[in-house]
């Protein structure tokens, strides 16, 4: 709570602890964020380069090798056929589900909190999927006809097999990077704009701005317009969230395999997304928080602690879906699923199984319960990252090492990565890379929407105490 | 013309009265382990050997494969039954639907279990649904001269009937069909049926202890529906509801 | 159409705009012929000024309706093109279609909302416009485009309720 | 079942045949060929999308199995088996499937060679009339008591030719030798059989018509003899009665194969397998009344359960079960028989069946017809007839070696000394098709071309009826390869005199013809009024047998009087654990550059492309060795490393190790592959003169070195690794 030993007014410490009672007039603002874009330091370079070259060799060099050699250069065998790859690609969509959770349900349910980091969060949407894209790719024997796999006339006259949960995903993830794409590029044009109007002339920038804010001035039919399609965007893409999640675990949950074959697949897979994604979020935060400059004023320990706090509830809801799937697999007594779960704790890769709950349960209740650990940036960045490792080791249990378990004994075999772990760093480096791209292109900071916050909050005195209030703009 | 029973969303009664449907029966009791079978399938098929460290790890491309289990403890000790295990040539295949690209299909004419090379773009999925596990994929360009340089004299032995590999592909057990349909257009352009052991898969031909044997299932007095009716016969993971059209007679 | 003479007077706060539009409308500016433009988004409400017709929610519907069509097509019509039989599966099972059908739906909804501010707002438009850069900045600006006979009647008026600037608008390159 | 394409295929035989006919009356040896052309331009007789079939007699061992080949465009492309055929009824086994990638294999010797004894094949080329120079003036130069000729188990035709010119010229009979024939103990049973029925020959098992089966030792499923024949046998034994499933028990220590596939499968101590047989009878006779017979007089069932390992009711059990049979069988083989009391074992066995009575009834033991137009049934030679032979050329009684068809350096084990043997013959030729061992340390590499390229006859082994299998070729040959048949005939008119006296023959296939004369106008399978019709129609239905079956039935009388003195057998060696060498059921003898062959499982390890070592995993636990581990296997002959299998199910006082692997040459397949366990054995015979392979102890070592196995199967779901249960 409040430290009002010294005597600092309370009204004194909310303003310095909430950005929305704290105003910085627009243009000041305006000016610390393309400040932020464009102090570069020579560390952003050496890791921008570094980023680059892992890139080219683990991403595009090491896929290149693996699509004229095939696919014998990864691990995947017989029955783990899937391997790191589906890992990946659902550790990235899960990735992405955090910046619509945060700037469409948030939006939605008017959390104010969110208005700094809305567009942090939704470029890890648009990047994450690029990456699952990427994974999913990578995944297919065949990469260089993959079009065959989209609903388009072709001269083959074959459509797509939409009995395949794979179709589904096909639809659902194309539905969802487009929305989301959108998502993120209409609350972006007022800003871009801003940058439009304060980059000189003659310069690629200018020409840059200038043609993606697409002549935005900020007509009042022009912000209705956006206001309105914003709405419908934050209402519509949140069963696209779902739907996306939901059906990549059925990917897994269609199959007539001991251990997926269940029904809460869908919920558990969109709350694990959730929990890796939130992770995913404060980790960019504080990263964020940490290197760019002026983003100590938008970025505040207030933004940590409200995010921990949403953590914490994932997390617990992580751990009942966990349980709910453990628990119905476990009573059912089925012989091949007995011999997974027993696997799952006791095979060579137990450790992973008992490190997957320590870091998605464990470790985020024993930290995250308490407001001053939570608001705490280095911290909830160690927290986010466990996350995110225990949420990568919960997608490699339901993927490689249980597909190890099948119906057929004489099968089952360990999976050893191969080349796919390149793969997988080099998606990780490209998803940083875009990220910090990015960063240097279009404004991070959604100034419109914090200035609107800002207009709405204000403090009020009801008898001695002085409380926050926020007026409803819409 | 027939009532197409796909039309009426008669899923079951597809497989089980569909005509036209092949099926083998494999004897336990006399299937000796021997491998003949998997040599002879690996030389009709064009199927290729993936060489010592994918072997063991799991990367054979065997179409046809020998399961053995131990039973029992020393002196005790015994192999519980040589299990032949091939595509069952599902009624109600696992794999078939989850082909996002119809790669894996049934086929209407023969009631088996399609794998069309070209249209499969390696998604593996097939693979992973399949509850017998007996599909293979083609990690590598095994066939490929320029992968390996030896392929340019071993392929004089390929069968031209039965296309070749590549990279990316998954493949299984097809019956045989080339020489299905062999034995289909001799009988037609002859202007007759074809008849029951008039030929047969490449395993089950070269099988020494005639452990296998192929022919119309939906023909009840045909050898194979003769063997599949007797008292040991059993479907492999029967529980699942996939239908197989290969039946395994026990021992004892 | 010729180019009509156009005033451009900037603000830096709601409640002086939202008096001088009243104020303007007073001296006979119509409001069809006032354009507010804004750093941040100012509601009519705000400005007293009358609701703007926006057509993204009916072009949304629209785009949902048509995304549900091409959802039908795809999950009804396209497995009966080429009939293949999977798995024991009838060729067009209701229940693959509901995703289908659900997805392509939200598709189609998202994209024309997409479509629809651009539409409405007529993006992307590079034309010379009348606009300063500090409206970005946070200023609240108002275009007067139809000007009454008594032009600077209006400046003055504009002046005395506190606009930083009034200006001869001039459409410029953005 | 596969009897209607049969009779299709021959009506496509009948076009070859016929042709063939035309082909071999008119023209010389060369255009007895169907082309390998393009396919623009056609060979004859064949038409563009059409299979041309071709019967013939698979090479890949003795045992004369028909084959039908299908051919492409002059491309061999599949291998069936021959329906017609009396030995094989139109099945193959994995080798037979795979002789074709023998055929197409990429290391073939291309040309005749220069060889001069380097590490590598050479390439130094000779064309082959100066290779039919070189032979000439090698039979010309020498005086013919220092020629001799190392032979093959396969082809017969060739045996012959060079038997007869050995016979013309005054050298000395050709040797005739086979790893597979090493691992069988061949010459102890036809031993045992001369001892027991008075005559030269080769016992035959009814294995078919039994009802109940014991085996000590025989793997007759995986390469004893004639091991289609025998499944084919087994199957009828198992499944051929309606009213009565054949019941089949196996004395080994360790579980092949074939003793896999037992209702009992009883592991016995290596060594008392004659023992038990006796005690066995005994047990017999007492349980069926009345007098002992000499023979199982002597034996006290109990000191033998305990010498065995066995416990006493499982012999009395087994007794009861064997009584109480209709057609009892007992055979003997394999292991049983290469111990230092093999021929004893053979014998007692021999015994025992003749106690349980069924010498000429269905399913018990005859005595194997001999081939049509057979004089006397010619074992291979034993490992101490080989021994001397050894001996001969190191003394230098060898001038110039002929081989062909066989790879003794790699073969025989290493302490025959055969490759330094090798050094002190001053000429070898060899006629390798592949660059084998042998071959890399002869003078000249010769190479005949490979089975499917070639005429020529073979003797079936195993078969109630004579059959004589022909082969003929079924594609142009791939390579610059010569008939070993056309080049000593060659040679033999180039040199004129006494040898184009005793080779008085155009061609090989002139030279088959006259063996075959004898056969003209016999009622067989088919007949034939003169010898060109005769021999179209060898080739078209892929050789001649009898209608109906000629086995000749030994008399029981003397096998049931003869007394042994019941001894187990001696070990040699210092080592703790008895070693059990065997054939890998998959590779053969001469499997290994066979990439199909190599990536076969092997049935009870599967295990693919290496050698193992099988431990009991009691005693591997004891030693403190796991699966993987590499361990040195130590004789007094030498020692050889692979990693251990822990086997279920072997005797934990046994290791056993396949034989197969373990080349230095042969190819790219074979090479470097494995190791080879007849380094290990030591130069030790039983009384027939057959090797005791598996008379030794050994000692294991671990190295601290691991070499995973490629298997097959699953550790996890076969063995449960990684799935230990509290």
């Amino acid at each position: 709570m409040a430290d009002r030993k010294h005597h600092t007014s309370h009204e004194e410490h909310l303003r310095e602890q909430r950005l929305m009672l704290d105003p910085m007039p627009r243009g000041k603002m305006n000016e610390m964020v393309m400040e932020a874009m464009h102090t570069t330091s020579w560390k952003f370079w050496l890791v921008f380069g570094l980023l680059a070259a892992i890139v080219a060799y683990a991403l595009f060099y090491k896929w290149g090798v693996m699509i004229l050699e095939g696919l014998g250069v990864a691990g995947v065998n017989r029955p783990s056929y899937w391997g790191i790859f589906l890992v990946n690609t659902v550790f990235w969509i899960g990735i992405s589900h955090a910046g619509t959770f945060i700037s469409a349900i948030l939006r939605v349910f008017k959390a104010e909190f969110r208005r700094p980091f809305t567009r942090a969060a939704e470029l890890m949407t648009t990047f994450g999927l690029v990456q699952a894209g990427f994974s999913i790719f990578m995944h297919m024997g065949r990469v260089w006809l993959s079009y065959w796999l989209m609903p388009i006339p072709n001269q083959r006259q074959l459509w797509p097999n939409f009995h395949s949960p794979l179709s589904w995903d096909l639809l659902a993830i194309t539905t969802y990077l487009l929305s989301s794409t959108m998502y993120l590029f209409l609350p972006l044009i007022p800003d871009l704009a801003m940058a439009r109007d304060r980059t000189p002339d003659g310069t690629w920038q200018k020409v840059f701005y200038r043609t993606l804010a697409l002549g935005f001035r900020g007509t009042e039919g022009e912000w209705t317009h956006l206001r309105n399609a914003l709405n419908i965007f934050a209402f519509a893409i949140i069963p696209v969230m779902f739907s996306v999640h939901t059906i990549v675990s059925w990917d897994f949950a269609m199959a007539t395999r001991p251990g997926w074959s269940s029904t809460i697949f869908g919920p558990y897979f969109v709350i694990g997304a959730l929990h890796s994604g939130m992770g995913a979020v404060v980790m960019v935060l504080a990263v964020v928080r940490g290197t760019m400059k002026n983003m100590k004023y938008f970025i505040r320990p207030e933004h940590f602690e409200a995010i921990g706090k949403l953590m914490l509830i994932i997390s617990m809801a992580w751990a009942y879906f966990f349980f709910n799937d453990y628990i119905v697999q476990w009573y059912g007594g089925d012989k091949w699923t007995k011999e997974l779960l027993h696997w799952h704790e006791a095979g060579p890769m137990g450790w992973m199984w008992f490190a997957m709950l320590i870091f998605n349960v464990a470790i985020p209740w024993a930290t995250l319960w308490n407001k001053k650990w939570r608001s705490t940036p280095w911290l909830i960045f160690i927290v986010g990252m466990l996350i995110n490792v225990g949420m990568w080791f919960e997608r490699y249990i339901i993927v490689p090492i249980s597909l190890t378990i099948n119906r057929m004994p004489f099968t089952w075999r360990l999976y050893q990565p191969g080349i796919e772990v390149w793969l997988g760093i080099g998606t990780l480096a490209f998803f940083i890379l875009l990220y910090m791209t990015a960063s240097k292109l279009i404004p991070l900071i959604p100034v419109w929407e914090v200035q609107e916050g800002q207009m709405a909050h204000s403090l009020k005195k009801y008898g001695r105490e002085t409380v926050v209030t926020v007026s409803e703009l819409e | 013309m027939t009532v197409d029973l796909n039309k009426l969303h008669a899923v079951g009664a597809i497989a089980e009265a569909a005509e036209g449907k092949w099926g083998m029966v494999i004897d336990m009791d006399l299937c000796t382990g021997c491998q003949a079978c998997v040599a002879a399938c690996a030389m009709e098929n064009n199927i290729p050997y993936v060489e010592e460290e994918d072997a063991g790890y799991g990367r054979s491309m065997h179409w046809i494969r020998t399961e053995r289990f131990w039973e029992g403890e020393y002196p005790e000790v015994k192999i519980s039954g040589y299990q032949p295990m091939l595509c069952q040539q599902c009624g109600k295949a696992p794999c078939e639907p989850v082909c996002p690209a119809f790669a894996t299909v049934h086929s209407q004419a023969e009631q088996l279990n399609l794998q069309v090379y070209n249209r499969c773009v390696g998604t593996r999925y097939c693979a992973n649904n399949c509850p017998y596990q007996v599909r293979s994929f083609n990690w590598r360009d095994y066939q490929d001269s320029r992968v390996r340089p030896e392929i340019t004299i071993l392929a004089n032995q390929f069968n031209p009937d039965v296309t070749v590999r590549r990279r990316g592909v998954m493949e299984k057990c097809t019956f045989c069909i080339q020489r299905i349909h062999k034995a289909q257009d001799k009988a037609k352009s002859e202007g007759r049926e074809v008849e029951d052991g008039e030929f047969t898969t490449a395993c089950a031909q070269a099988c020494p202890a005639n452990a296998i044997t192929f022919g119309r299932i939906d023909h009840p007095e045909s050898l194979v529906s003769q063997l599949a009716r007797s008292p040991r016969a059993e479907h492999h993971l029967e529980e699942l509801g996939t239908l197989p059209r290969v039946t395994y007679l026990k021992e004892g | 159409m010729a180019e009509e003479k156009s005033i451009l007077a900037v603000f830096s706060d709601i409640d002086p705009a939202a008096d001088a539009i009243e104020q303007l409308r007073l001296l006979g500016v119509h409001d069809d012929c006032m354009n507010v433009i804004s750093g941040i988004p100012v509601t009519e409400a705000m400005l007293g000024r009358p609701s703007q017709w926006t057509n993204v929610p009916r072009l949304a519907l629209g785009g949902a309706a048509a995304g549900f069509l091409v959802g039908l097509f795809l999950a009804f019509i396209t497995p009966n093109m080429y009939t293949i039989s999977v798995g024991g599966q009838p060729f067009t099972p209701v229940p693959p279609a509901v995703i289908v059908l659900f997805e392509m739906t939200m598709l189609g909804m998202l994209i024309s909302t997409f479509v629809g501010v651009f539409f409405d707002s007529l993006f992307p438009n590079y034309r010379p416009m009348h606009y300063v850069p500090e409206i970005s900045d946070g200023k609240i600006a108002i275009l007067i485009e139809c000007l009454p006979p008594d032009e600077q009647k209006v400046r003055d008026v504009l002046k005395q309720l506190g606009a930083e600037s009034v200006e001869e608008a001039e459409a410029q390159h953005l | 079942m596969s009897k209607q394409i049969s009779r299709r295929d021959f009506l496509k035989l009948a076009t070859a045949g016929a042709a063939t006919t035309a082909v071999l009356t008119g023209c010389g040896p060369t255009s007895r060929f169907v082309d390998r052309e393009p396919y623009l331009k056609m060979p004859e007789y064949t038409y563009n999308g059409m299979s041309t079939y071709y019967a013939t007699t698979c090479r890949e061992c003795a045992a004369a199995c028909g084959l039908v080949v299908r051919t492409m465009q002059g491309r061999a492309i599949k291998v069936e088996g021959n329906a017609n055929h009396p030995v094989n009824l139109g099945k193959t086994c994995a080798r037979g499937q795979a002789t074709l990638q023998g055929l197409y294999n990429p290391d073939r010797v291309e040309n005749p060679v220069k060889q001069a004894r380097g590490a590598q094949l050479s390439q130094e080329t000779l064309d082959w009339n100066a290779a039919i120079q070189i032979v000439s003036d090698a039979l010309q130069n020498t005086d013919p008591s220092e020629i001799a000729f190392l032979m093959g188990m396969a082809p017969d035709h060739l045996f012959d030719l060079v038997s007869d010119l050995a016979n013309a010229i005054g050298a000395p009979a050709p040797v005739r030798f086979g790893a597979l024939g090493m691992f069988e103990a061949r010459a102890t049973l036809s031993k045992a059989a001369e001892n027991l029925f008075g005559k030269v020959s080769m016992p035959f098992f009814d294995l078919e018509n039994a009802d109940v089966v014991v085996s000590f030792g025989a793997n007759f499923l995986e390469t004893w003899l004639s091991p289609v024949a025998f499944t084919r046998g087994f199957a009828k034994m198992r499944r051929g009665n309606p009213e009565r499933r054949g019941y089949f028990v196996q004395f080994e220590p360790r579980m092949s194969q074939t003793a896999s596939k037992a209702d009992e499968w009883i592991p016995l101590r290596p060594g008392t397998e004659s023992l038990v047989a006796l005690a066995l009878g005994r047990l017999i006779a007492e349980a069926r009344g009345g007098a002992v017979p000499a023979a199982f007089a002597s034996i006290d069932p109990l000191t033998v359960a305990s010498d065995a390992g066995l416990k006493l009711e499982t012999l009395e059990r087994l007794a009861q079960t064997l009584v109480n049979a209709h057609h009892p069988l007992v055979i003997p083989g394999g292991a049983a028989l290469g111990q230092g009391n093999g021929l004893a074992a053979a014998e007692s066995v021999l015994a025992l069946n003749a106690l349980l009575g069924n010498f000429g009834l269905p399913g018990g033991v005859f005595v194997s017809p001999l081939a049509p137009a057979q004089d006397a049934y010619h074992r291979p030679a034993s490992a101490k007839e080989m021994a001397d032979f050894i001996a001969k050329m190191k003394s230098g009684g060898v001038k110039v070696l002929f081989i062909h068809g066989v790879n003794p350096v790699f073969e025989m084990p290493k302490q025959f000394g055969f490759a330094e043997a090798l050094a002190s013959v001053p000429q070898v030729i060899s006629f390798a098709t592949f660059p084998d061992e042998t071959a890399l340390a002869a003078d000249y590499i010769l190479p005949d071309h490979h089975g499917l390229e070639s005429w020529g006859y073979q003797r079936a082994v195993v078969s109630a009826k004579p059959v004589l299998s022909g082969a003929q070729p079924v594609v142009t040959p791939y390579f610059n390869t010569r008939a070993t048949a056309d080049v000593f005939l060659a040679a033999a008119a180039l040199a004129g005199g006494k040898f184009a006296a005793a080779l008085p023959f155009a061609d090989e296939v002139a030279f088959i013809q006259s063996k075959l004369a004898g056969l003209v106008g016999e009622e067989g399978f088919f007949a034939a009024p003169e010898i060109n019709s005769f021999t179209a129609y060898f080739q078209q239905y892929g050789g001649w047998w009898t209608n109906d079956p000629s086995l000749a039935t030994p008399s029981a009388a003397s096998a049931i009087a003869k007394r042994f003195t019941p001894a187990a057998a001696e070990f040699t060696g210092e080592g703790e654990f008895f070693f059990l060498p065997f054939v890998s059921p998959t590779l053969g003898e001469a499997g290994a550059n066979k990439p199909w062959l190599q990536e076969l499982a092997d049935p009870t390890t599967t295990v693919m492309w290496n050698t193992w070592v099988e431990m009991n995993p009691e005693t591997a636990h004891e030693l403190g060795i796991e699966n993987d581990d590499v361990v040195q296997i130590v004789s007094e002959a030498g020692g050889v490393e692979a990693p251990v299998y822990l086997y279920p199910a072997i005797r934990p006082d046994v290791i056993a190790m396949p034989f197969g692997q373990g080349h230095t040459a042969y190819g790219r397949f074979a090479a470097g592959r494995g190791v080879n366990p007849a380094d290990v054995l030591g130069v030790h015979f039983n009384e027939a003169g057959d090797l005791a392979f598996a008379g030794m102890k050994v000692e294991v070592k671990k190295t601290g070195k691991k070499k995973i196995l490629s298997r097959l199967e699953s550790r996890i779901g076969v063995y449960g690794e990684g799935l230990e249960k509290e």
